[in-house]
Protein backbone atom coordinates (compact mmCIF):
# COMPACT_ATOMS: atom_id res chain seq x y z
CA UNK A 1 0.00 0.00 0.00
CA UNK A 2 1.44 3.43 -0.74
CA UNK A 3 1.12 5.42 2.07
CA UNK A 4 -2.14 6.85 2.84
CA UNK A 5 -3.28 10.40 2.18
CA UNK A 6 -3.25 13.85 5.23
CA UNK A 7 -3.96 16.61 5.64
CA UNK A 8 -3.17 18.83 8.65
CA UNK A 9 -2.67 22.45 9.04
CA UNK A 10 -0.90 23.93 12.02
CA UNK A 11 -0.53 27.80 12.71
CA UNK A 12 2.75 29.64 13.58
CA UNK A 13 1.86 33.59 14.02
CA UNK A 14 0.95 35.22 11.00
CA UNK A 15 1.53 32.03 9.21
CA UNK A 16 -0.37 28.88 7.92
CA UNK A 17 1.25 25.42 7.42
CA UNK A 18 -0.63 23.07 5.36
CA UNK A 19 1.37 19.95 5.06
CA UNK A 20 0.14 17.00 3.05
CA UNK A 21 1.28 13.71 3.04
CA UNK A 22 0.40 10.83 0.54
CA UNK A 23 -2.01 10.99 -2.61
CA UNK A 24 -3.69 14.11 -3.61
CA UNK A 25 -5.74 12.78 -6.49
CA UNK A 26 -9.84 13.63 -7.75
CA UNK A 27 -10.35 11.66 -4.29
CA UNK A 28 -8.20 13.16 -1.76
CA UNK A 29 -8.31 16.80 -3.36
CA UNK A 30 -11.45 17.76 -1.79
CA UNK A 31 -9.96 17.15 1.71
CA UNK A 32 -7.42 19.87 0.82
CA UNK A 33 -9.78 22.47 -0.34
CA UNK A 34 -11.18 22.08 2.62
CA UNK A 35 -8.33 22.75 4.50
CA UNK A 36 -7.11 25.58 2.34
CA UNK A 37 -10.54 27.23 3.03
CA UNK A 38 -10.59 27.05 6.55
CA UNK A 39 -7.25 28.58 7.03
CA UNK A 40 -8.72 31.41 4.65
CA UNK A 41 -11.88 31.73 6.81
CA UNK A 42 -9.80 31.92 9.63
CA UNK A 43 -8.61 34.98 8.23
CA UNK A 44 -4.56 34.18 7.48
CA UNK A 45 -3.63 35.00 3.53
CA UNK A 46 -0.05 33.64 4.53
CA UNK A 47 -0.52 30.40 3.43
CA UNK A 48 3.06 27.54 3.05
CA UNK A 49 1.68 24.02 1.58
CA UNK A 50 4.42 21.85 2.67
CA UNK A 51 4.42 18.95 0.21
CA UNK A 52 7.49 17.22 1.28
CA UNK A 53 5.42 14.00 2.42
CA UNK A 54 3.60 14.59 -0.63
CA UNK A 55 3.69 11.59 -3.06
CA UNK A 56 1.23 11.78 -5.85
CA UNK A 57 -0.64 14.85 -6.98
CA UNK A 58 -3.17 14.96 -9.59
CA UNK A 59 -4.61 18.24 -11.76
CA UNK A 60 -7.60 18.02 -8.91
CA UNK A 61 -4.77 18.81 -6.54
CA UNK A 62 -3.38 21.50 -8.71
CA UNK A 63 -6.80 22.71 -9.08
CA UNK A 64 -7.05 23.65 -5.32
CA UNK A 65 -3.68 25.60 -5.40
CA UNK A 66 -5.12 27.45 -8.53
CA UNK A 67 -8.80 27.96 -7.10
CA UNK A 68 -7.34 29.99 -4.16
CA UNK A 69 -4.49 31.89 -5.37
CA UNK A 70 -5.68 35.11 -6.38
CA UNK A 71 -8.49 35.68 -3.87
CA UNK A 72 -4.97 34.95 -1.16
CA UNK A 73 -2.77 37.68 -3.21
CA UNK A 74 -5.55 40.66 -3.30
CA UNK A 75 -5.48 40.22 0.42
CA UNK A 76 -1.35 41.10 0.22
CA UNK A 77 -0.88 36.93 1.47
CA UNK A 78 0.29 34.17 -1.28
CA UNK A 79 0.17 30.43 -1.30
CA UNK A 80 3.90 29.34 -1.31
CA UNK A 81 4.80 25.61 -1.97
CA UNK A 82 7.84 23.94 -0.73
CA UNK A 83 9.28 20.82 -0.23
CA UNK A 84 8.59 19.06 -3.75
CA UNK A 85 10.22 15.93 -4.44
CA UNK A 86 11.63 15.27 -7.76
CA UNK A 87 8.70 13.24 -8.59
CA UNK A 88 5.57 15.25 -7.63
CA UNK A 89 7.59 18.12 -9.35
CA UNK A 90 6.41 17.21 -13.03
CA UNK A 91 3.05 18.19 -13.23
CA UNK A 92 3.82 21.21 -11.90
CA UNK A 93 6.21 22.00 -14.56
CA UNK A 94 4.44 20.47 -17.14
CA UNK A 95 1.50 23.04 -16.26
CA UNK A 96 3.98 25.88 -15.98
CA UNK A 97 3.47 26.63 -12.25
CA UNK A 98 6.63 28.61 -11.79
CA UNK A 99 5.43 31.24 -13.73
CA UNK A 100 2.26 32.00 -10.99
CA UNK A 101 3.52 29.56 -8.09
CA UNK A 102 6.51 30.77 -5.67
CA UNK A 103 8.26 27.51 -4.95
CA UNK A 104 10.99 27.20 -1.77
CA UNK A 105 12.75 24.63 -0.93
CA UNK A 106 11.53 24.32 2.88
CA UNK A 107 8.59 25.65 5.51
CA UNK A 108 11.31 28.10 6.62
CA UNK A 109 12.64 29.75 3.52
CA UNK A 110 9.18 29.58 2.27
CA UNK A 111 7.99 31.58 5.77
CA UNK A 112 11.09 33.87 5.06
CA UNK A 113 9.80 34.71 1.42
CA UNK A 114 6.87 36.06 2.39
CA UNK A 115 9.11 39.33 3.84
CA UNK A 116 10.50 39.26 -0.41
CA UNK A 117 8.84 41.84 -1.82
CA UNK A 118 10.13 40.80 -5.55
CA UNK A 119 9.13 36.90 -4.28
CA UNK A 120 5.87 36.60 -6.34
CA UNK A 121 6.40 35.30 -9.89
CA UNK A 122 4.24 36.24 -12.68
CA UNK A 123 3.51 39.63 -11.33
CA UNK A 124 0.33 37.87 -10.37
CA UNK A 125 -0.61 40.59 -7.99
CA UNK B 1 13.07 -11.17 -25.79
CA UNK B 2 10.19 -13.97 -25.71
CA UNK B 3 7.62 -10.85 -25.44
CA UNK B 4 4.53 -11.31 -27.15
CA UNK B 5 1.58 -9.02 -26.75
CA UNK B 6 0.55 -8.86 -23.20
CA UNK B 7 -2.96 -7.89 -22.58
CA UNK B 8 -4.66 -6.52 -19.31
CA UNK B 9 -7.73 -5.28 -18.26
CA UNK B 10 -9.12 -3.80 -15.29
CA UNK B 11 -12.95 -2.69 -14.26
CA UNK B 12 -13.71 -0.75 -11.32
CA UNK B 13 -17.24 1.20 -10.27
CA UNK B 14 -17.12 4.59 -11.36
CA UNK B 15 -15.90 6.21 -8.02
CA UNK B 16 -12.50 8.09 -7.23
CA UNK B 17 -12.01 5.94 -4.55
CA UNK B 18 -10.32 3.73 -7.13
CA UNK B 19 -8.26 6.19 -8.65
CA UNK B 20 -5.58 4.75 -6.12
CA UNK B 21 -6.17 1.06 -7.64
CA UNK B 22 -5.74 2.53 -11.13
CA UNK B 23 -2.77 3.75 -10.58
CA UNK B 24 -1.51 0.63 -9.48
CA UNK B 25 -2.78 -1.11 -12.45
CA UNK B 26 -1.21 1.00 -14.43
CA UNK B 27 1.91 1.33 -12.64
CA UNK B 28 2.67 -2.79 -12.40
CA UNK B 29 2.22 -3.04 -16.15
CA UNK B 30 4.50 -0.26 -16.75
CA UNK B 31 7.23 -1.70 -15.27
CA UNK B 32 7.12 -4.64 -16.67
CA UNK B 33 7.59 -2.96 -19.92
CA UNK B 34 10.88 -2.00 -18.70
CA UNK B 35 9.74 2.12 -17.83
CA UNK B 36 11.83 3.70 -15.58
CA UNK B 37 9.60 5.40 -12.46
CA UNK B 38 9.88 8.57 -13.71
CA UNK B 39 8.14 7.65 -17.38
CA UNK B 40 5.66 5.06 -15.16
CA UNK B 41 4.60 8.31 -13.02
CA UNK B 42 3.70 9.94 -16.02
CA UNK B 43 1.58 7.09 -17.21
CA UNK B 44 -0.11 6.49 -13.72
CA UNK B 45 -0.88 10.40 -14.22
CA UNK B 46 -2.24 10.47 -17.58
CA UNK B 47 -4.44 7.57 -17.05
CA UNK B 48 -5.73 8.97 -13.68
CA UNK B 49 -6.69 12.22 -15.19
CA UNK B 50 -8.36 10.45 -17.91
CA UNK B 51 -10.30 7.88 -15.49
CA UNK B 52 -11.09 10.90 -13.32
CA UNK B 53 -13.01 12.31 -16.18
CA UNK B 54 -14.77 9.90 -17.04
CA UNK B 55 -16.21 9.43 -13.14
CA UNK B 56 -16.74 13.19 -13.21
CA UNK B 57 -18.01 14.14 -16.42
CA UNK B 58 -18.98 10.98 -18.45
CA UNK B 59 -21.12 9.71 -15.85
CA UNK B 60 -21.33 12.26 -13.31
CA UNK B 61 -20.17 10.77 -10.42
CA UNK B 62 -23.03 7.76 -10.29
CA UNK B 63 -20.62 4.43 -8.58
CA UNK B 64 -23.29 2.23 -9.83
CA UNK B 65 -21.50 2.81 -13.43
CA UNK B 66 -18.31 1.07 -14.72
CA UNK B 67 -14.79 2.51 -16.08
CA UNK B 68 -12.58 -0.28 -17.79
CA UNK B 69 -8.91 0.41 -18.70
CA UNK B 70 -7.59 -2.30 -20.61
CA UNK B 71 -3.75 -2.14 -21.57
CA UNK B 72 -1.77 -3.85 -23.85
CA UNK B 73 2.05 -4.62 -24.50
CA UNK B 74 4.54 -6.15 -26.38
CA UNK B 75 8.22 -4.79 -26.97
CA UNK B 76 7.61 -1.08 -29.19
CA UNK B 77 4.12 0.17 -27.37
CA UNK B 78 2.35 0.12 -24.29
CA UNK B 79 -1.63 1.21 -25.22
CA UNK B 80 -4.12 2.02 -22.93
CA UNK B 81 -7.80 2.26 -23.68
CA UNK B 82 -10.18 4.01 -21.04
CA UNK B 83 -13.90 3.03 -21.52
CA UNK B 84 -17.23 3.99 -20.40
CA UNK B 85 -20.53 4.03 -21.70
CA UNK B 86 -21.61 7.74 -19.80
CA UNK B 87 -22.66 10.55 -21.86
CA UNK B 88 -19.64 11.05 -24.06
CA UNK B 89 -18.70 15.11 -25.14
CA UNK B 90 -16.74 16.83 -27.94
CA UNK B 91 -13.43 16.93 -26.91
CA UNK B 92 -12.26 19.16 -30.06
CA UNK B 93 -14.87 21.72 -28.56
CA UNK B 94 -13.07 22.07 -24.79
CA UNK B 95 -11.61 25.00 -24.98
CA UNK B 96 -8.22 24.46 -23.60
CA UNK B 97 -7.64 28.17 -21.39
CA UNK B 98 -3.95 28.57 -20.00
CA UNK B 99 -3.16 28.59 -16.93
CA UNK B 100 -2.91 32.04 -16.17
CA UNK B 101 -6.54 32.58 -17.65
CA UNK B 102 -7.59 29.79 -15.70
CA UNK B 103 -6.16 31.01 -12.34
CA UNK B 104 -8.13 34.69 -13.21
CA UNK B 105 -10.85 32.86 -13.52
CA UNK B 106 -10.72 30.93 -9.85
CA UNK B 107 -11.25 28.00 -11.71
CA UNK B 108 -10.41 24.85 -10.01
CA UNK B 109 -9.78 22.43 -13.44
CA UNK B 110 -9.09 22.23 -16.76
CA UNK B 111 -6.06 20.98 -17.02
CA UNK B 112 -6.27 16.93 -17.13
CA UNK B 113 -6.65 16.79 -20.88
CA UNK B 114 -3.28 18.75 -21.47
CA UNK B 115 -1.88 17.01 -19.17
CA UNK B 116 -2.90 13.62 -20.73
CA UNK B 117 -1.61 15.14 -24.36
CA UNK B 118 1.56 16.03 -22.95
CA UNK B 119 2.45 12.54 -21.33
CA UNK B 120 1.84 10.72 -23.72
CA UNK B 121 2.42 10.22 -27.49
CA UNK B 122 -0.61 9.61 -28.55
CA UNK B 123 -4.26 10.23 -27.16
CA UNK B 124 -7.44 9.97 -29.28
CA UNK B 125 -11.06 9.66 -28.31
CA UNK B 126 -13.95 7.73 -30.07
CA UNK B 127 -17.18 8.96 -28.60
CA UNK B 128 -20.44 7.53 -29.01
CA UNK B 129 -22.64 8.94 -26.35
CA UNK B 130 -24.51 6.10 -23.90
CA UNK B 131 -23.41 3.47 -26.29
CA UNK B 132 -19.69 3.19 -25.66
CA UNK B 133 -16.87 5.97 -25.13
CA UNK B 134 -13.24 5.06 -25.61
CA UNK B 135 -9.84 7.33 -24.97
CA UNK B 136 -7.09 5.26 -26.65
CA UNK B 137 -3.56 6.53 -25.62
CA UNK B 138 -0.64 5.22 -26.48
CA UNK B 139 3.30 5.56 -25.09
CA UNK B 140 5.77 4.21 -27.44
CA UNK B 141 8.70 2.41 -25.07
CA UNK B 142 11.94 2.93 -25.46
CA UNK B 143 14.18 0.85 -28.02
CA UNK B 144 17.26 -1.36 -26.12
CA UNK B 145 15.55 -1.68 -22.79
CA UNK C 1 -23.09 3.53 5.22
CA UNK C 2 -23.98 4.24 1.16
CA UNK C 3 -22.27 0.72 0.26
CA UNK C 4 -24.49 -0.97 -2.80
CA UNK C 5 -22.52 -3.62 -4.15
CA UNK C 6 -18.85 -3.26 -5.55
CA UNK C 7 -17.70 -5.20 -8.45
CA UNK C 8 -14.17 -5.45 -9.73
CA UNK C 9 -12.69 -7.42 -12.16
CA UNK C 10 -8.92 -7.84 -13.29
CA UNK C 11 -7.92 -10.01 -16.25
CA UNK C 12 -3.70 -10.81 -16.65
CA UNK C 13 -2.15 -13.29 -18.72
CA UNK C 14 -1.38 -16.35 -16.68
CA UNK C 15 2.19 -15.58 -15.85
CA UNK C 16 3.59 -16.04 -12.41
CA UNK C 17 4.95 -12.21 -13.43
CA UNK C 18 1.72 -11.03 -12.41
CA UNK C 19 1.10 -12.47 -8.99
CA UNK C 20 1.93 -9.39 -7.80
CA UNK C 21 -0.65 -7.21 -9.26
CA UNK C 22 -2.98 -9.81 -8.71
CA UNK C 23 -1.90 -9.26 -4.74
CA UNK C 24 -2.14 -5.36 -5.12
CA UNK C 25 -5.84 -5.64 -6.64
CA UNK C 26 -7.27 -8.19 -3.83
CA UNK C 27 -5.31 -5.68 -1.33
CA UNK C 28 -6.78 -2.27 -2.21
CA UNK C 29 -10.20 -3.96 -2.61
CA UNK C 30 -9.41 -5.42 1.18
CA UNK C 31 -8.62 -2.18 2.40
CA UNK C 32 -12.05 -0.77 1.11
CA UNK C 33 -13.98 -3.36 2.56
CA UNK C 34 -12.25 -2.03 6.30
CA UNK C 35 -10.14 -4.75 6.46
CA UNK C 36 -7.22 -4.25 9.14
CA UNK C 37 -3.92 -5.26 7.26
CA UNK C 38 -3.97 -8.85 8.97
CA UNK C 39 -6.82 -9.80 7.46
CA UNK C 40 -6.00 -8.07 3.83
CA UNK C 41 -2.66 -10.35 3.86
CA UNK C 42 -4.45 -13.44 4.20
CA UNK C 43 -6.82 -12.42 1.48
CA UNK C 44 -4.03 -11.54 -0.52
CA UNK C 45 -2.08 -14.85 0.30
CA UNK C 46 -5.61 -17.15 -0.47
CA UNK C 47 -5.79 -15.32 -4.07
CA UNK C 48 -2.14 -16.12 -5.08
CA UNK C 49 -2.37 -19.35 -4.42
CA UNK C 50 -5.60 -19.85 -6.44
CA UNK C 51 -3.90 -18.22 -9.13
CA UNK C 52 -0.87 -19.54 -8.80
CA UNK C 53 -2.57 -22.88 -9.40
CA UNK C 54 -4.32 -21.58 -12.20
CA UNK C 55 -1.19 -20.54 -13.89
CA UNK C 56 1.01 -23.65 -12.98
CA UNK C 57 -1.35 -26.45 -13.53
CA UNK C 58 -4.92 -25.17 -15.11
CA UNK C 59 -2.63 -23.60 -18.25
CA UNK C 60 0.66 -25.26 -17.73
CA UNK C 61 2.48 -22.04 -17.89
CA UNK C 62 0.86 -21.17 -21.30
CA UNK C 63 1.14 -17.82 -21.08
CA UNK C 64 -1.20 -17.09 -23.81
CA UNK C 65 -3.98 -17.85 -21.76
CA UNK C 66 -5.73 -15.71 -19.33
CA UNK C 67 -6.39 -15.43 -15.88
CA UNK C 68 -9.51 -13.37 -14.41
CA UNK C 69 -9.99 -12.22 -11.22
CA UNK C 70 -13.70 -10.95 -9.92
CA UNK C 71 -14.55 -9.33 -6.48
CA UNK C 72 -17.78 -8.21 -4.89
CA UNK C 73 -18.04 -6.75 -2.31
CA UNK C 74 -21.01 -5.45 0.10
CA UNK C 75 -21.34 -4.30 3.47
CA UNK C 76 -21.13 -8.03 5.30
CA UNK C 77 -19.25 -10.57 2.01
CA UNK C 78 -16.29 -10.24 0.32
CA UNK C 79 -16.43 -12.60 -2.55
CA UNK C 80 -13.46 -13.36 -4.85
CA UNK C 81 -13.69 -15.28 -8.03
CA UNK C 82 -10.85 -16.97 -9.80
CA UNK C 83 -11.55 -18.24 -13.68
CA UNK C 84 -9.87 -20.05 -16.12
CA UNK C 85 -10.35 -22.28 -19.22
CA UNK C 86 -7.80 -24.42 -18.68
CA UNK C 87 -7.49 -28.22 -18.27
CA UNK C 88 -9.61 -28.52 -14.95
CA UNK C 89 -9.14 -30.81 -12.22
CA UNK C 90 -10.75 -32.92 -9.52
CA UNK C 91 -10.64 -31.06 -6.41
CA UNK C 92 -11.80 -33.74 -4.03
CA UNK C 93 -9.72 -36.27 -5.33
CA UNK C 94 -6.40 -34.14 -4.57
CA UNK C 95 -4.33 -35.73 -1.40
CA UNK C 96 -3.84 -33.26 1.35
CA UNK C 97 -0.51 -35.06 2.86
CA UNK C 98 0.44 -33.37 6.27
CA UNK C 99 3.62 -30.96 6.01
CA UNK C 100 5.70 -34.02 7.69
CA UNK C 101 4.82 -36.49 4.88
CA UNK C 102 5.29 -33.70 2.45
CA UNK C 103 8.92 -32.92 4.12
CA UNK C 104 10.06 -36.73 4.04
CA UNK C 105 8.92 -36.92 0.62
CA UNK C 106 11.25 -33.91 -0.39
CA UNK C 107 7.89 -32.35 -1.92
CA UNK C 108 7.79 -28.53 -2.65
CA UNK C 109 4.21 -28.34 -3.32
CA UNK C 110 1.00 -29.20 -1.84
CA UNK C 111 0.07 -26.88 0.79
CA UNK C 112 -1.86 -23.95 -1.67
CA UNK C 113 -5.25 -25.65 -1.79
CA UNK C 114 -4.74 -26.41 2.81
CA UNK C 115 -3.86 -22.72 2.63
CA UNK C 116 -6.53 -20.97 0.99
CA UNK C 117 -9.02 -23.13 2.44
CA UNK C 118 -8.22 -22.19 6.31
CA UNK C 119 -7.65 -18.33 5.34
CA UNK C 120 -11.06 -17.79 3.67
CA UNK C 121 -14.43 -18.93 4.90
CA UNK C 122 -15.90 -20.87 2.13
CA UNK C 123 -13.47 -22.17 -0.92
CA UNK C 124 -15.99 -24.55 -3.58
CA UNK C 125 -14.93 -25.11 -7.10
CA UNK C 126 -16.68 -25.00 -10.42
CA UNK C 127 -15.17 -27.31 -13.06
CA UNK C 128 -15.76 -27.84 -16.32
CA UNK C 129 -12.23 -28.61 -17.98
CA UNK C 130 -11.48 -26.65 -21.21
CA UNK C 131 -14.66 -24.35 -20.87
CA UNK C 132 -14.68 -22.73 -17.75
CA UNK C 133 -13.38 -23.87 -14.11
CA UNK C 134 -14.50 -21.49 -11.70
CA UNK C 135 -13.19 -21.06 -7.98
CA UNK C 136 -15.35 -19.34 -5.64
CA UNK C 137 -13.94 -18.15 -2.38
CA UNK C 138 -15.95 -15.52 0.43
CA UNK C 139 -14.58 -13.92 3.48
CA UNK C 140 -17.11 -12.96 5.91
CA UNK C 141 -16.18 -9.42 6.86
CA UNK C 142 -16.77 -8.45 10.66
CA UNK C 143 -19.55 -6.43 12.12
CA UNK C 144 -19.55 -2.80 13.15
CA UNK C 145 -16.02 -2.28 11.49
CA UNK D 1 5.87 -0.07 -5.75
CA UNK D 2 6.39 -2.86 -2.68
CA UNK D 3 10.58 -3.24 -2.75
CA UNK D 4 11.74 -5.47 -5.01
CA UNK D 5 12.27 -9.33 -4.79
CA UNK D 6 16.03 -9.96 -3.68
CA UNK D 7 18.41 -12.70 -2.71
CA UNK D 8 21.94 -12.54 -1.46
CA UNK D 9 24.22 -15.56 -0.01
CA UNK D 10 27.08 -14.71 2.72
CA UNK D 11 29.44 -17.28 3.89
CA UNK D 12 31.09 -16.87 7.20
CA UNK D 13 33.08 -19.89 7.90
CA UNK D 14 30.97 -22.71 8.51
CA UNK D 15 28.04 -21.09 8.15
CA UNK D 16 25.46 -19.75 4.76
CA UNK D 17 23.29 -16.65 5.37
CA UNK D 18 20.66 -16.70 2.46
CA UNK D 19 18.95 -13.23 2.68
CA UNK D 20 15.84 -12.82 1.37
CA UNK D 21 14.33 -9.23 0.57
CA UNK D 22 10.71 -8.70 -0.89
CA UNK D 23 8.08 -11.16 -1.77
CA UNK D 24 9.01 -14.51 -2.51
CA UNK D 25 5.85 -15.87 -4.54
CA UNK D 26 5.86 -18.37 -7.47
CA UNK D 27 7.41 -15.84 -9.50
CA UNK D 28 10.53 -15.40 -7.39
CA UNK D 29 10.68 -18.70 -5.16
CA UNK D 30 12.66 -20.30 -8.23
CA UNK D 31 15.89 -17.82 -7.49
CA UNK D 32 15.51 -18.72 -3.77
CA UNK D 33 15.15 -22.27 -4.76
CA UNK D 34 18.80 -21.86 -6.70
CA UNK D 35 20.00 -20.07 -3.83
CA UNK D 36 19.83 -22.88 -1.90
CA UNK D 37 20.89 -25.51 -4.57
CA UNK D 38 24.06 -23.70 -4.59
CA UNK D 39 24.93 -23.46 -0.74
CA UNK D 40 24.58 -27.19 -0.47
CA UNK D 41 26.30 -27.68 -3.41
CA UNK D 42 29.34 -25.65 -2.37
CA UNK D 43 29.52 -28.16 0.38
CA UNK D 44 27.39 -25.59 3.42
CA UNK D 45 24.93 -27.00 5.51
CA UNK D 46 24.45 -24.80 8.35
CA UNK D 47 22.23 -22.87 6.48
CA UNK D 48 20.44 -19.67 8.11
CA UNK D 49 17.40 -17.72 5.89
CA UNK D 50 17.28 -14.73 6.96
CA UNK D 51 13.48 -13.42 6.49
CA UNK D 52 14.16 -9.60 8.08
CA UNK D 53 13.33 -7.83 4.55
CA UNK D 54 11.09 -10.75 3.22
CA UNK D 55 8.12 -8.74 3.11
CA UNK D 56 5.10 -11.48 1.66
CA UNK D 57 5.70 -15.48 1.36
CA UNK D 58 3.15 -17.94 -0.17
CA UNK D 59 3.56 -21.70 -0.55
CA UNK D 60 5.88 -21.55 -3.31
CA UNK D 61 8.56 -20.24 -0.83
CA UNK D 62 7.52 -22.34 1.63
CA UNK D 63 8.23 -25.35 -0.65
CA UNK D 64 11.76 -24.33 -0.98
CA UNK D 65 12.18 -24.99 2.56
CA UNK D 66 10.65 -28.11 2.55
CA UNK D 67 12.21 -29.83 -0.34
CA UNK D 68 16.17 -29.11 1.32
CA UNK D 69 15.69 -29.79 4.57
CA UNK D 70 15.71 -33.12 5.18
CA UNK D 71 18.68 -33.34 2.96
CA UNK D 72 20.86 -30.76 4.85
CA UNK D 73 19.71 -32.86 8.08
CA UNK D 74 21.09 -35.72 7.14
CA UNK D 75 23.96 -34.16 6.37
CA UNK D 76 23.93 -32.91 9.90
CA UNK D 77 23.55 -29.61 9.31
CA UNK D 78 20.05 -27.33 9.72
CA UNK D 79 17.94 -24.59 7.61
CA UNK D 80 17.44 -22.28 10.70
CA UNK D 81 14.72 -19.36 9.61
CA UNK D 82 15.51 -15.94 11.31
CA UNK D 83 13.96 -12.59 11.54
CA UNK D 84 10.47 -13.20 10.40
CA UNK D 85 8.00 -10.42 11.26
CA UNK D 86 4.27 -10.90 12.49
CA UNK D 87 3.17 -10.26 9.24
CA UNK D 88 5.17 -12.82 7.02
CA UNK D 89 5.13 -15.51 10.17
CA UNK D 90 1.36 -15.95 9.32
CA UNK D 91 1.54 -18.85 6.24
CA UNK D 92 4.40 -20.80 8.56
CA UNK D 93 2.24 -21.02 11.42
CA UNK D 94 -1.00 -22.08 9.79
CA UNK D 95 1.12 -25.34 8.23
CA UNK D 96 2.77 -25.83 11.85
CA UNK D 97 6.16 -25.61 10.32
CA UNK D 98 7.46 -24.46 13.92
CA UNK D 99 7.00 -28.32 14.40
CA UNK D 100 9.93 -29.31 11.94
CA UNK D 101 11.78 -26.04 11.94
CA UNK D 102 13.68 -23.87 14.17
CA UNK D 103 12.90 -20.54 14.13
CA UNK D 104 15.57 -17.61 15.64
CA UNK D 105 14.81 -14.44 16.47
CA UNK D 106 18.44 -13.24 14.18
CA UNK D 107 21.16 -14.23 12.18
CA UNK D 108 23.43 -14.35 15.42
CA UNK D 109 20.93 -16.54 17.36
CA UNK D 110 20.76 -18.81 14.38
CA UNK D 111 24.00 -19.66 14.41
CA UNK D 112 24.41 -20.18 18.12
CA UNK D 113 21.72 -22.64 17.79
CA UNK D 114 24.10 -24.68 15.57
CA UNK D 115 25.85 -25.65 19.05
CA UNK D 116 22.21 -27.01 20.42
CA UNK D 117 22.04 -30.44 20.19
CA UNK D 118 18.41 -30.00 21.09
CA UNK D 119 17.75 -27.28 18.94
CA UNK D 120 15.59 -29.12 16.21
CA UNK D 121 12.25 -29.13 16.46
CA UNK D 122 10.35 -32.47 15.69
CA UNK D 123 12.85 -34.75 15.88
CA UNK D 124 13.21 -34.99 12.48
CA UNK D 125 17.03 -35.83 12.30
N1 LIG E 1 -14.52 11.50 -20.44
C1 LIG E 1 -15.21 12.65 -20.53
N2 LIG E 1 -16.55 12.62 -20.68
C2 LIG E 1 -17.26 13.76 -20.78
N3 LIG E 1 -16.71 14.99 -20.75
C3 LIG E 1 -15.37 15.10 -20.61
C4 LIG E 1 -14.56 13.94 -20.49
N4 LIG E 1 -13.28 14.35 -20.37
C5 LIG E 1 -13.29 15.68 -20.41
N5 LIG E 1 -14.55 16.16 -20.55
C6 LIG E 1 -14.94 17.59 -20.68
O1 LIG E 1 -13.77 18.34 -20.98
C7 LIG E 1 -13.51 19.34 -19.98
C8 LIG E 1 -12.02 19.52 -19.77
O2 LIG E 1 -11.47 18.39 -19.14
P1 LIG E 1 -10.09 18.49 -18.37
O3 LIG E 1 -9.10 19.21 -19.21
O4 LIG E 1 -9.69 17.12 -17.94
O5 LIG E 1 -10.36 19.40 -17.09
P2 LIG E 1 -11.36 19.17 -15.87
O6 LIG E 1 -11.73 17.72 -15.86
O7 LIG E 1 -10.56 19.58 -14.70
O8 LIG E 1 -12.52 20.06 -16.12
C9 LIG E 1 -14.27 18.85 -18.76
O9 LIG E 1 -14.62 19.90 -17.90
C10 LIG E 1 -15.48 18.16 -19.39
O10 LIG E 1 -16.48 19.09 -19.71
N1 LIG F 1 -6.63 -24.64 -10.67
C1 LIG F 1 -6.15 -25.90 -10.79
N2 LIG F 1 -6.20 -26.53 -11.99
C2 LIG F 1 -5.73 -27.80 -12.11
N3 LIG F 1 -5.18 -28.49 -11.10
C3 LIG F 1 -5.09 -27.92 -9.88
C4 LIG F 1 -5.57 -26.60 -9.67
N4 LIG F 1 -5.37 -26.30 -8.37
C5 LIG F 1 -4.78 -27.35 -7.81
N5 LIG F 1 -4.62 -28.36 -8.70
C6 LIG F 1 -4.06 -29.71 -8.42
O1 LIG F 1 -4.07 -29.91 -7.02
C7 LIG F 1 -2.75 -30.14 -6.52
C8 LIG F 1 -2.57 -29.52 -5.14
O2 LIG F 1 -2.57 -28.12 -5.22
P1 LIG F 1 -1.93 -27.23 -4.07
O3 LIG F 1 -2.44 -27.73 -2.75
O4 LIG F 1 -2.20 -25.82 -4.36
O5 LIG F 1 -0.38 -27.56 -4.10
P2 LIG F 1 0.68 -27.28 -5.28
O6 LIG F 1 0.06 -26.30 -6.22
O7 LIG F 1 1.84 -26.74 -4.57
O8 LIG F 1 0.92 -28.62 -5.90
C9 LIG F 1 -1.84 -29.59 -7.58
O9 LIG F 1 -0.57 -30.21 -7.58
C10 LIG F 1 -2.61 -29.86 -8.86
O10 LIG F 1 -2.42 -31.17 -9.30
Amino acid sequence: MPNPFSVETETDGDFAVIKLEGAVDAHTAPKFEEAVEKVIEDGQNKIVVDCEKLSYISSAGLGVFMCFIEEVREEGGDIKICGLTEKVKQPFEILGFESIYDFCADIESAKARFNDVNAVPGGAV
Amino acid sequence: MEQLEKKFALTVPSSTENLALIREFVGNIAQQSGMDAADAGKLELAVDEACANVIEHAYGNDTTKEVIIRAKLDDETLSINVEDTGRGFDPDSVKQDELNELVNKRKTGGLGMRLMKTLMDEVRYEIEPGKKNELHMVKHLKKGK
